[in-house]
């Protein structure tokens, strides 16, 4: 029973990676129309980022958390206007051609400098070592990631359903250049929220740096079952890709307990199962 | 009775979280009238169609075609039996040409449409039954045009021209007539009004003239439920109709 | 009726000034040319009507207007401001507002949202509370998701949201379609009102009928062209040449 | 026969194992042409390199294009096990020479041993019974096994498990856990549970170099539990970073800072390295596997272009060279040489990036590798 | 939402005659490459991929469904023939049929569990199965996981064809290549291909029709998936491997690429795709590590710049149907 706690509480912590991702995703999603295929590259690249922000300009943990986000998030805007921008009201699926293709090119490029294995990233001096909750050693890093994902979560998912802005977005994705018409600066109001789902994918590579190895490929397969995640859960809502994220997460804690070979397929069969019973996924809305 | 009225609803309702779109409608339609469905905006009368042809699911009431209750029949299935809509928005094949527009629905009917090891000339035994049909609602000019290049009008007659090919009892148009130049407005209407021979048609429409014109008999809709029924003639003095929907002005 | 607060300008003293002059205006969707050199003017405080058959170019001329529409040349000039090289963001900003053909209601968004959508780019514009009064039918819908209106009441909408704005240049293309013929009425009445307290409007309609209750003038447009134009007053004397120009 | 050679050098040129063999592998080849002294003989020979991107399909078509078009004779190195057996089915049917130094799996030299094949370096088998044997010795008398779930991950968990309790350890426990995972920290937590006194990790790459790191995190060094890796090599080592890695025990067959000889050609082949790194113990092997292919064509005198010939000439040379020591290549086409178990360092003991290894014990190469007796290999029943 | 592929090409009864001459010039091209010193080797494999990228481009050009696991039936293929050759001894003319089976099986169901999303959650979902794939073969015995199946024995056809001949074998992966793309060709110009058409046109107007189209998706993602896994089964005699590289996501995307430059939609994109990429894997191999990025800067480019693809650009110049 002590044991099912402790898978309970692993769980949750993949599933804030989750859970970052597929939000991340969601809001590009959800503005530019765009299943963004790099993701994983982006989130390898805020990994990455604070790899160099300690290596070479000695800046921490901290730092890294703020800084990553914001360089990644501003690559991810000069990608927005010089590429993703010029297939705007193509079909949908000419943006995930384009992001697998950046995705293989950045991915690609890292490899090329950095090799395939991983670089060193150490845990911050504050967050060392660990809890005894009696029923598991929790490495108290561990806990932080749990913690800070769901703030950023559901900070996002204010900004995004409960804000003026956010309204702005939510019309922009359905009719771009009505909203434009009432006087809002579209073009640069994709830009930025490109920039904010760039940014979140960023922020869980800064904070998987420590616990995960610093590599190019980090992000191939997660991005994957990301995409199946968003499957799940459907990309209709932020709260919905938050919600699916942690109990995947949870889900897949509790299959490495009980079935561990099945850990790494778990969520594609829950995927499987969803689309039989309800095709829109579960919070999703009909397409 | 079944013979006398293609079209019954029982108890009919639809429920919107709370609200109601449309609530316990009776609705008897003759075989062979044109029979239309007017009232206020937000009237529940697009609900209505879309129960009707099953695109939305009734939370009460029952619905008999031609004698059969079809409340539970899936919205494919219900245009096999040859209830069939158009839509407020123009619905055609963009990229095909009008003739190939009314073939698919022909092939639909007679089959071999699942034959992949067939070539497509099979299917040019429809074209003189596609020809006529087009010549019926005055396309013939357009036979080899893609539905993309026509006129809107047009469009609305190839739909119309798509649908009978699917050889119905009864045909359900939302708004036929919206956004159309008077042109078209009297071109639509006479096509109606020839069709109308052969079809029972359920429409809803808010041009009063064309309305006026055509139809046998008209339901009136307020706030989701039956106002009244009958005739243009005795609706048109009917106080209540011209407070709800016809307005103060109207003569 | 609600009472609408003070326009910017006072009506009489506008009534003569140009406040939107179109010269020359060209268009094109792609590879298709559809304006072939539009020319117009609208004074200040007035209600001009677009006439002409589908596909005349009439949509398109609001749109290239609205700095919408993917090429364009020629010359609209806003206030003596030049519109054609500006995007449509800075456009709207200078208080000009379009209700769109197609409504474009925003299925994200609840009717609140999209009611309170459009910024509001100066003083002027109605309150909330005045446009309930305009639709009453929008308040009961408050909280429905915006595309589950019906079409009339999403027509309704759409026109509502811009009253908000404080735009004082709004063009409506075709704001009776789909609707009762007591809403018909009630939007004449706005569209009355809305002139009286000094805004101006350029309509497009197919319904002739509705248009005399309310344009001072008209032009008509046909394959891209203004190729006629009257005011009000002398509609009588031209019904025959307008029988012929839109086959009423 | 003519005096002209032709060496492929196949391996990952940008993957996983691109940094233990890869670019480093055919620089390797350079320098043992070099070394061989045989250009100055008159011998004209040539290297071209391939990458085999891990997949056997485009590891077995350059191979075959190698062959056919390019003619090739020797094909060196190509990590990853499953490139490698594909490769080796070219090979033998192109008869060609196949000299692997990259890759773990034991069978190129048992079920699927070729005629045309020399297997240098290391192995499966090798890894789990040097490491195995002298952990229990040192009294890691329980074990637990977090085994990648394939074909590989088994194989060095049976040969582990057989090791350990032939030395008198139990195995207590293990979890099977799918490949290329990201996160260990639900298996780590079963293991710590376990409290088995030794923690076998029977995987590979980055699966072994996540485990490590989010060990060290949960704590279980402290708790005074042993880890050892069962396939370890210097640059993953490096990317962990000694303040994790410190501790661990594995095998090699090389390292770079074992004496005069291998720190001189360390030091040669370093300065030619992009990123200034030594030598591997995979790329050492392709040198030795190299240097010794061509003392058998200076002993033939000639190319005769016929690579069952040439393996044979070179089994029947014993092996001695400046890496490796002395070894021999046995029947099965297994080259046998010493094993070393290796420590690593802690921070404080390392005096420079790539002094990361302590050496705490050795194996002669006859009784670390599998003995022909148990070998599978058809070769042998001759 | 506009359409991925040109749809404003004629479809006349010109355009079929044009496409036969074209494929009569292919043809004879293709069956001339032995005698022009070209590496067979090479062409093989090309005509495979050529094969899996037409299955492929059956279900997007003329589905209007995008699927990004496509390897998986290509290594399911792959997988069942290699076993059926190798461990039951199976003659290669059953062998092929065991592969073909195989992907039959795995396109009913799975086809069955995409086709209820469109568009990008199609995509995702297929991209999804083929991962659920990977790993079940990563772990199933019968793969030998990430070794392989090696080794094959090519044997002889109908017992008269010696494969392990190159010339052959050549001979014999063409004419399957050359009835597999014929058999797609037809599907394309069938009463079938014009309901697809329609639904990919407009899904809900074709409902209203009264066709189910799901059953049209299913059929048109069933015929894809098992010619995809008999370019697999193929292979597996050119290659005499069956590896996991088959199956994996790099796979399907380079499956994608392949249309892509060829043209989405065109009838012979895909088969000039394939020989593009199969020839720039072979001759730029010197560039190892940079495969991946010149990949990606494709991928990037045709959908910057070059939508259409080669046949669709110079379709497009020519306004003719290829
Ligand atoms: N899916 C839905 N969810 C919630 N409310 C809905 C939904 N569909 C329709 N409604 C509501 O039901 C009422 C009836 O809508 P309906 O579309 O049937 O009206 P209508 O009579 O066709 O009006 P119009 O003439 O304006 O088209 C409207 O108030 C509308 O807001
Ligand atoms: N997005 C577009 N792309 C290409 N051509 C278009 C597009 N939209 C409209 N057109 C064409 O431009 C011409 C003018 O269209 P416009 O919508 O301006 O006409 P309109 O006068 O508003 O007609 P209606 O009364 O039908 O609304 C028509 O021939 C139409 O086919
Ligand atoms: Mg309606
Ligand atoms: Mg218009």
């Amino acid at each position: 029973m002590q044991a099912l706690y402790a898978q309970l509480l692993v769980g949750l912590i993949n599933g804030s990676f989750y859970a970052l991702l597929s939000l991340g995703l969601a809001v590009i999603f959800g503005m530019l129309n765009i299943i963004n295929f790099a993701h994983g590259a982006l989130y390898m690249m805020g990994a990455f980022c604070a790899y160099f922000l300690l290596s070479i300009g000695g800046i921490g943990y901290w730092w890294a958390l703020l800084l990553a986000p914001i360089i990644v998030g501003i690559f991810g805007m000069v990608l927005e206007r010089t590429m993703l921008q010029w297939i705007a009201g193509l079909d949908h699926l000419y943006g995930l051609l384009l992001t697998f293709g950046l995705a293989l090119i950045i991915q690609g490029v890292f490899q090329n400098f950095f090799g395939s294995s991983g670089l060193p990233y150490a845990i911050p001096e504050q967050l060392r070592g660990g809890m005894n909750l009696g029923f598991m050693f929790l490495p108290v890093y561990r806990g932080w990631v749990v913690i800070f994902s769901l703030v950023v979560c559901l900070a996002t998912w204010f900004l995004i359903e409960r804000t003026r802005l956010g309204a702005y977005l939510r019309a922009a994705t359905e009719n771009p250049t009505l909203v434009r018409a009432f006087g809002i600066n579209v073009p640069r109001m994709i830009t930025l929220t490109y920039g904010l789902g760039v940014g979140l994918a960023a922020l869980a590579g800064v904070l998987s740096a420590p616990i995960n190895q610093v590599r190019p490929l980090m992000g191939e397969n997660i991005i994957i079952v990301v995409f199946a995640v968003v499957v799940i859960g459907g990309m209709g809502s932020i709260m919905g890709s938050i919600i699916t994220g942690f109990a995947l997460g949870v889900v897949e804690g509790l299959t490495k307990y009980f079935y561990p070979e099945a850990s790494n397929t778990v969520v594609f069969v829950l995927m499987v199962l969803v689309l039989l019973v309800k095709p829109t996924g579960l919070t999703g809305r009909a397409a | 009775m079944a013979d006398e009225f293609i079209l019954e609803t029982h108890g009919l309702t639809k429920e919107f979280a709370g609200f109601f779109a449309v609530r316990d409608v009776s609705l008897k339609i003759r075989r062979g009238t044109i029979h239309a469905l007017i009232g206020p905006n937000g009237a529940g009368k697009t609900t209505c169609f879309n129960l009707l042809t099953k695109f939305l699911r009734p939370s009460a009431g029952t619905i008999l075609y031609k004698g059969q209750d079809i409340t539970a029949v899936a919205a494919a299935d219900v245009a096999r039996l040859g209830l069939v809509r158009s839509f407020q928005i123009s619905a055609v094949f963009p990229h095909l040409t009008a003739l190939e527009n009314v073939r698919v629905a022909l092939q639909r009917q007679h089959g071999s449409s699942f034959d992949f090891w067939r070539s497509k000339s099979v299917l040019n035994r429809f074209n003189a039954r596609a020809l006529e049909l087009l010549n019926d609602v005055g396309l013939s000019e357009f036979a080899n045009t893609a539905a993309v290049e026509m006129p809107y009008g047009r469009k609305r007659a190839l739909e119309i021209a798509t649908t009978l090919a699917l050889d119905p009892e009864m045909m359900l148009l939302d708004e036929p007539m919206a956004g159309m130049g008077h042109e078209d407005i009297d071109k639509i209407a006479a096509l109606i009004k020839r069709i109308s021979a052969k079809y029972t048609i359920l429409m809803v429409e808010h041009n009063l003239s064309v309305v006026a014109n055509l139809s046998d008999t008209i339901t009136v809709l307020t706030r989701g439920q039956v106002l009244t029924e009958g005739p243009y003639s005795e609706l048109s003095k009917d106080e209540r109709v011209k407070e709800a929907y016809l307005g103060a002005g109207h003569a | 009726m609600p009472e609408v607060m003070t326009a910017n300008k006072p009506a009489a003293a506008a009534a003569t000034s140009t406040i939107l002059d179109v010269k020359n205006l060209e268009s094109w969707y792609g590879e298709s040319h559809i304006l072939h050199g539009m020319n117009f003017n609208v004074n200040a405080g007035e209600v001009v009507t677009l006439l002409g058959r589908n596909g005349a170019g009439k949509t398109t001329t609001l749109k290239s207007i609205m700095g919408i529409i993917g090429k364009r040349t020629g010359s609209v000039a806003f206030n003596g401001q030049q519109l054609i090289r500006m995007t449509s963001d800075k456009i709207a900003r200078l208080g000009i507002a379009l209700c769109p053909e197609e409504r474009g209601i925003f299925a994200s968004l609840d009717v609140r949202e999209n009611l309170l959508l459009p910024p509001v780019v100066r003083p002027g514009g109605l309150t909330l509370d005045q446009i309930f009064e305009l639709f009453p039918n929008l308040k009961e819908r408050l909280k429905s998701q915006g595309t589950k209106l019906s079409g009339g009441e999403q027509q309704m909408l759409a026109i509502a949201r811009i009253l908000r704005t404080g735009a004082s240049f709004l063009m409506l293309d075709e704001p009776t379609e789909g609707l009762a013929p007591v809403i018909i009425q009630q939007i004449g009445h706005t569209i009355a009102r809305l002139k009286k307290e000094g805004f101006t409007i350029l309509l497009v309609e197919q319904n002739f009928r509705f248009a005399s209750t309310v344009a001072d003038r008209y032009y008509v447009v046909e394959h891209g062209k203004v190729i006629d134009g009257f005011a009000n007053a002398d509609l009588s004397a031209n019904m025959d040449k307008l029988h012929t120009y839109l086959g009423v | 026969g003519d005096k002209t050679v032709k060496i492929g050098a196949l391996s990952d040129q940008s993957g996983l194992y691109a940094d233990l063999g890869g670019p480093g592998s055919t620089l390797a080849t350079q320098m043992a042409i070099e070394d061989s002294g045989l250009t100055a003989k008159g011998w004209k020979i040539d290297v071209i390199s391939g990458d085999h991107q891990n997949k056997p399909d485009i590891g077995t078509s350059i191979a075959r294009q190698w062959f056919d078009v390019d003619k090739v004779d020797i094909i060196v190195d190509v990590p990853n096990s499953g490139v490698a057996l594909a490769v080796n089915n070219v090979v033998k049917e192109k008869n060609g020479v196949y000299i692997n130094s990259g890759a773990a799996t034991s069978d190129l030299t048992n079920a699927q041993c070729s005629p045309n094949t020399v297997h240098w370096t290391y192995d499966t088998y090798m890894l789990a019974h040097t490491t195995g044997q002298a952990l229990v010795k040192a009294g890691g008398s329980t074990w637990f096994f977090l085994t990648a779930d394939y074909a590989f991950g088994a194989a060095l968990e049976r040969d582990t498990t057989a090791v350990v309790t032939a030395n008198g350890g139990k195995v207590i426990g293990g979890v099977k856990h799918p490949l290329n995972t990201s996160d260990f920290s639900s298996f780590l937590l079963q293991a710590q549970s376990s409290g088995a006194k030794v923690i076998g990790l029977a995987n590979a790459g980055g699966d072994t170099t996540n485990t490590i790191k989010q060990a060290a995190e949960f704590g279980i060094n402290k708790g005074g539990q042993k880890l050892a890796a069962l396939l370890l090599f210097l640059t993953d080592v490096k990317s962990i970073g000694l303040d994790i890695a410190q501790g661990l025990n594995f095998t090699e067959t090389f390292y770079w800072d074992m004496n005069d000889q291998t720190r001189a050609f360390s030091d040669r082949f370093a300065k030619r390295m992009k990123n200034g790194a030594p030598p591997t113990m995979v790329q050492a092997g392709v040198y030795a596997g190299v240097m010794h292919y061509f003392k058998a064509l200076d002993a033939l005198g000639e190319n005769p272009h016929d690579g069952v010939k040439v393996v044979d000439k070179m089994k029947s040379i014993p092996t001695e060279d400046a890496l490796f020591g002395k070894g021999e290549i046995q029947p099965n086409g297994r080259t046998i040489h010493t094993a070393y178990l290796f420590e690593v360092k802690k921070p404080s003991e390392s005096k420079g990036p790539w002094d990361l290894y302590k050496l705490v014990g050795s194996v002669p190469g006859d009784q670390a590798f599998t003995p022909l007796d148990k070998s599978a290999c058809a070769l042998l029943k001759k | 939402m506009t359409s991925i592929t040109d749809a404003t090409l004629p479809i006349t009864p010109r355009a079929v005659r044009d496409e036969m001459i074209v494929f009569v010039i292919m043809a004879a091209l293709l069956a001339i490459v032995p005698w022009t010193g070209l590496y067979p080797f090479f062409v093989m494999q090309a005509l495979c991929f050529a094969l899996l990228a037409c299955a492929f481009n059956l279900l997007i050009g003329y589905g209007g469904l995008l699927s990004f696991g496509h390897a998986m039936f290509l290594g399911t293929a792959g997988y069942c023939s290699a076993h059926a050759l190798k461990v039951w001894g199976l003659p290669p003319e059953l062998g092929i049929l065991v592969g073909i089976a195989g992907s039959f099986v795995l396109s009913v169901i799975t086809g069955y569990i995409s086709i209820r999303r469109q568009g990008i959650y199609f995509a995702m979902i297929t991209l999804a199965l083929s991962q659920l794939l990977y790993f079940i073969y990563l772990q199933a015995p019968f793969t030998h996981g990430e070794d392989g199946i090696q080794g094959i024995p090519q044997g002889r056809m109908f017992g008269i064809l010696d494969l392990s001949k190159p010339t052959v074998l050549y001979y014999v992966v063409l004419v399957g290549f050359l009835a597999g793309f014929l058999l797609i060709f037809r599907t394309i110009n069938s009463p079938f291909g014009e309901v697809l058409k329609s639904i990919r046109e407009n899904e809900q107007r074709a409902i209203s029709l009264g066709y189910k189209t799901d059953q049209y998706k299913l059929l048109a993602f069933i015929l894809s998936g098992t010619l995809a896994g008999f370019a697999g089964a193929l292979k597996v005699f050119v290659a005499q491997n069956a590896s996991l590289t088959d199956v994996e996501v790099p796979m399907s995307g380079l499956i994608v690429l392949m249309t892509l430059v060829g043209g989405l939609g065109t009838v012979f994109g895909p088969v000039v795709g394939a020989f593009v990429i199969v020839g720039m894997q072979q001759y730029l191999a010197g560039f190892g590590q940079w495969v991946t990025v010149i990949q990606g800067t494709i991928f990037v480019a045709c959908v910057l710049t070059f939508r259409r693809g080669v046949v669709g650009e110079i379709a497009h110049l020519f306004k003719r149907s290829l």
